[in-house]
């Protein structure tokens, strides 16, 4: 079993970091994990993506084709993504700058107004956390627990950020139940 | 005095193969003079470079590395760097360092590497053959300037000791000369004087080494030393260009 | 110590560091600038060495200095920059000193581009310096196995008083993938009182040494060579790494490939695998000594019809493919370059073409 | 044609890159000694380290000459090495102190740091430059007195004579001979200096008694050979002198 998840949005939304929440998580986990940025041109101040690989066999190709699942932050990201992704697989939609949908009949979508739940936690530069949490609760690739481990690790540096981020977690769970 | 006759320990009891009248013979001698009434031979690194001194080890008597033309500033900051107890210098012709080498020897200068670099000038490549150096003078004529050097093409010879004294960060920098006994003692201290700053932990010093090539320049040895005063000296003034005490409130020149 | 998630460039940085190097001088250049983001900050708490040097150039001869001076030191860079540290890899071998490069390929000729690439793989195992050099080069294909790799490059370049180049390329560099490092090796070459130059004092014998490439005397210098040679031998005979990869069983076709390029035809052979074809995979793990024998052994199976190098570059170890092959099968080369990098669907293709077309030919 | 070649004390031999100096010293010195004369012979090539002197020190040892050389283990540096016995061997040359000079001026130039030297010595000091008409900046009378004014003024002294070294090295006839020797002759009613001899390989030399040559012939026997052919070996002719 191997799923691939694609992150993309804008360089400046916190894109690589949640692709490396999810796979520490994963790897917390016992799976098999590999993080691939983009680290082209376009990673500074345009698209920014990453794609995370969690299996239970070593991982081969790390080039992926068509990811099962994709998490999109803004609109150029769901347009160039959504047409190459598994069937079946989750589409998170980040409501708050995507008015639009996925155009396949073949995918789970969720649309979570992502920066409005973090402005609503205290800041709205959360968005990427709620997105993360809202698509591992839906996917169930690794569970909440492990995330919310993985948060505190990575904001250990700066402890006055956890709970803020924890809120957007519990927030971005919420939203999609 | 006898001891002034006396071989210093860290010089090779040997004949080199230096040109009749070539100054290389007693500046070896000065260094190695100064690794002696340091003491520090057992812990001294010598790196030489290309050109004439590339054999220098077969003279001095310490450690050694060979650089690769231009390098020896980079390898002296990577032994001195890893190895702040050893005493480290480089001994460098004008094409090694001030042409080839220019990048290093100005970087290595302004980190305030502290090893000591002896450059010696003598207004030619002499190991090539007699080409033009960046330190050739006006209309002076080398195996590359058969009709002089052109300022307009060439430029104005460099300046090394002041150029790199317009860097903040250096601790000592002079120029001296070894053409005839008379500037000999001042040379000396002058070298003395680098590696006791090393010694101290100071930042980067140089002692420049005005020289004579009479082969390359065609000339007798007395012809060679009394073209260098004429010529060489008035363009290249002697003396201290920069002393550790100046500059104290920017530069980052520590003593222990 | 337990697993950690880990960029290709900071795992390397931080088995350097494990591995007892305390002592890194490095030019910025992407896709490796963060193994010095990373160690300038940790270094430091080691007591370790970082600077940061003018140029690639002075940067070969700060770690020719500090190896001369008989310390674990090592380089990162990128393509054009190993280019540039090449005269300096030269003068290493010459004066046998030890000492470790990564090269995290990007993307060439001239300034190319920065996605990974493949296509340093002559310069590395054949052209990296004048003069008759070579260095030990050894290829990873995971954050795992290019942590390990430094940490055996290290006692690798002391044992043969030789530079060692560890070959990824920028995905390597780029990629996130747990890591877990063994456990500290010792941190200086044991045999540096031979011919370091680290002052007499320090050395019981109290006499010099010297650290040089000159040798003026031709008879000399071809002794020198000589003894070089016999090392590299040495290399070829006790060096050489690769892996086996469906091979137990017969296949169809062999495919050799390493790095990134690698794990991407070990997909390609599972999917293959699915189809009802059978195809083999050698992976060199040294490039330079090359698995010459085991890829030879390989094609010869009865049941194996060609031979596959497939290369993000534009065919460049195929030609130590057909070397180890010596006529034996037919072998092809398939590659993309410039951040491109083929995919497993792609392989796939070209494996079915190349079996259709050799049973065409019979 | 006169047989002889009458030098002796000091013989500078100078010429362009390229010019035959050094197989000249070589064959100029083996005939000599031939002919009973001491001969000792200095590598004064400080400027390109291939086809120098030194490199036919072991059959022109053999045959006693006497080779003033730097160091051994420095034969083959790329270092300019003046060893001091140039100067001993300038003061007091014996009978024939053949001084072999690098290339065209830059060659020369080491001849001018020697001039205490030749001043305190009291032999007579000849500088003889070498001519291939055959080489591109020497195939003409204005060409060859360039390059001796070059010379001249690099080394501070004169030249004093000429050697003809016409040839084309393996394919060398009898007839680039003669229209060397043609040239050779405008450039002596040129300059009003001597030739002091033609050249031409040993095996050539019977050949050469048709050709109307006024001046003596030296055999050479080339010893700077490429790696793929073998000197010509140096045996001592009997000389006729």
């Amino acid at each position: 079993m191997q799923n691939e998840v694609m992150f993309a949005g804008f360089g400046g939304q916190g894109i690589l970091l949640i692709g490396k929440l999810l796979a520490h998580a994963a790897m917390e986990e016992g799976y098999e994990v590999a993080w691939i940025p983009s680290y082209g041109p376009e990673m500074r101040g345009g698209t920014a993506y990453c794609t995370v690989v969690i299996g239970d066999q070593p991982i081969g190709s790390p080039i992926i084709k068509n990811p099962s699942h994709l998490v999109a932050m803004n609109r150029p990201s769901l347009e160039k993504f959504a047409p190459v992704i598994k069937p079946g697989g989750v589409v998170l939609i980040n409501l708050s700058l995507i008015p639009v949908d996925s155009g396949r009949s073949d995918l789970d979508e969720l649309k979570v107004p992502t920066q409005d739940i973090a402005a609503s936690v205290g800041n709205g530069k959360a968005a990427n956390i709620v997105a993360l949490a809202a698509f591992v609760a839906r996917s169930k690739l690794v569970s909440i627990d492990s995330l919310k481990h993985c948060i505190e690790v990575e904001f250990a540096a700066k402890p006055k950020l956890i709970p803020l981020n924890i809120k957007a977690m519990e927030e971005g769970v919420k939203a999609a139940l | 005095m006898a001891k002034t006759f006396q071989r210093p320990q860290a010089l090779f009891d040997q004949p080199t193969h230096y040109c009749p009248g070539c100054t290389h013979g007693v500046i070896h001698r000065l260094v190695a003079e100064t690794i002696d009434e340091l003491g520090i031979r057992g812990r001294t690194v010598g790196i030489a470079p290309v050109g004439c001194a590339v054999l220098a080890y077969n003279y001095i008597d310490c450690d050694f590395q060979e650089a690769a033309h231009g390098r020896a500033p980079a390898m002296a900051t990577g032994i001195k760097r890893v190895r702040p107890d050893l005493m480290v210098f480089t001994y460098q012709g004008d094409g090694d360092l001030a042409s080839i080498g220019m990048g290093e020897i100005i970087h290595a200068a302004n980190r305030g590497e502290k090893f000591t670099t002896i450059f010696v000038n003598n207004a030619i490549y002499g190991m090539t053959g007699g080409q033009m150096a960046p330190t050739t003078m006006p209309n002076q004529r080398t195996s590359t300037s058969p009709f002089g050097r052109k300022t307009e093409e060439a430029g104005m010879p460099i300046r090394v000791a002041e150029l790199l004294s317009a860097l903040v960060t250096p601790a000592y920098v002079t120029r001296q000369t070894v053409i005839r006994p008379k500037y000999i003692q001042k040379a000396k201290k002058a070298i003395l004087k680098a590696f006791t700053y090393q010694m101290e932990k100071r930042c980067f010093s140089l002692v420049e080494l005005v020289s004579t090539c009479p082969t390359n320049w065609g000339m007798t040895p007395p012809e060679a030393i009394q073209w260098a005063e004429d010529v060489l000296l008035p363009y290249y003034p002697l003396g201290d260009v920069k002393t550790p005490d100046a500059d104290v409130k920017e530069a980052p020149c520590k003593t222990k | 110590m337990p697993k950690v998630l880990m960029k290709g460039n900071e795992a390397i940085a931080e088995a350097a560091i494990r591995a007892g190097c305390l002592n890194y001088f490095a030019y910025p250049i992407t896709p490796q600038s963060e193994v010095a983001e990373y160690l300038c900050w940790r270094l430091p708490e080691v007591n370790g060495v970082f600077l940061q040097g003018e140029s690639e150039v002075a940067v070969a001869y700060m770690i020719f200095g500090a190896a001369g001076a008989g310390v674990r030191v090592f380089t990162t860079s990128s393509s054009p920059g190993i280019s540039l540290m090449s005269e300096g890899i030269s003068y290493l071998c010459g004066a046998e000193l030890p000492a470790v490069f990564v090269n995290i390929m990007r993307g060439g000729p001239g300034l190319g581009g920065i996605l990974p690439s493949q296509a340093d793989y002559l310069q590395a195992t054949k052209g990296i310096g004048h003069g008759d050099c070579r260095l030990l080069v050894m290829a990873p294909a995971s954050v795992q196995e290019a942590a390990e790799m430094v940490m055996q490059a290290f006692p690798l370049a002391e044992k043969y008083r030789n530079p060692v180049m560890i070959l990824g390329d920028g995905l390597i560099g780029q990629m996130m993938e747990p890591v877990e490092f063994p456990d500290h090796l010792r941190s200086e070459p044991s045999n540096k009182d031979g011919w370091a130059s680290s002052g007499m004092d320090h050395r019981k014998s109290k006499t010099r040494n010297l650290v040089r490439s000159l040798f003026l005397d031709p008879e000399q210098l071809n002794r020198h060579n000589m003894d070089l040679r016999a090392k590299y031998e040495r290399m070829k005979a006790e060096e050489v790494q690769y892996e086996n990869f469906n091979t137990e069983g017969d296949y169809q076709a062999l495919i050799v490939s390493y790095g990134t390029m690698s794990r991407v035809c070990k997909t390609a052979v599972n999917m293959l695998k699915e189809q009802g074809i059978e195809v083999g995979l050698i992976r060199p793990r040294t490039l330079f000594p090359f698995p010459e024998a085991a890829i030879g052994e390989a094609a010869a199976k009865v049941s194996c019809r060609a031979v596959l190098s497939v290369e993000m570059s534009m065919g460049q170890m195929v030609e130590d493919v057909e070397r180890s092959v010596r006529g034996a099968r037919p072998v092809q080369w398939y590659g993309k370059c410039g951040g491109e990098v083929p995919t497993p669907e792609e392989i796939i293709e070209v494996v079915k073409t190349t079996l259709a077309s050799d049973l065409s030919r019979r | 044609m006169p047989a002889q070649i009458a030098i002796n004390g000091i013989v500078i031999i100078v010429g362009n890159y390229g010019s035959g100096k050094t197989e000249v010293a070589i064959n100029l010195a083996v005939d000599r000694q031939a002919a009973g004369q001491r001969v000792r012979v200095a590598d004064l090539d400080l400027v390109n380290p291939y086809f120098r002197t030194r490199e036919a020190r072991r059959p022109l040892e053999a045959l006693g000459i006497e080779m003033v050389l730097p160091p051994e283990g420095l034969l083959q540096a790329d270092l300019p090495i003046l060893v001091p016995q140039v100067a001993g061997l300038i003061r007091d040359p014996g009978d024939l102190a053949i001084l072999d000079a690098g290339g065209d001026d830059v060659g020369a130039t080491v001849l001018a740091a020697l001039a205490e030297a030749f001043a305190k010595s009291e032999a007579p000091v000849r500088m003889l430059q070498v001519v291939n008409p055959f080489r591109p900046n020497t195939d003409s009378v204005e060409g060859c007195q360039a390059m001796r004014k070059a010379i001249e003024s690099a080394s501070h002294r004169q030249v004093t004579g000429w050697i003809g070294n016409a040839h084309m090295l393996d394919e060398t006839t009898v007839e680039h001979i003669a229209r060397g020797y043609a040239l050779m002759q405008a450039l002596v009613a040129d300059s009003g200096l001597p030739l002091v001899c033609m050249t031409a390989a040993a095996a050539l030399m019977p050949a050469i008694g048709a050709l109307d040559v006024d001046c003596p012939m030296l055999a050479v026997r080339r010893q700077l050979v490429p790696p793929w052919q073998k000197p010509v070996p140096l045996q001592p002719e009997k000389s006729n002198g």
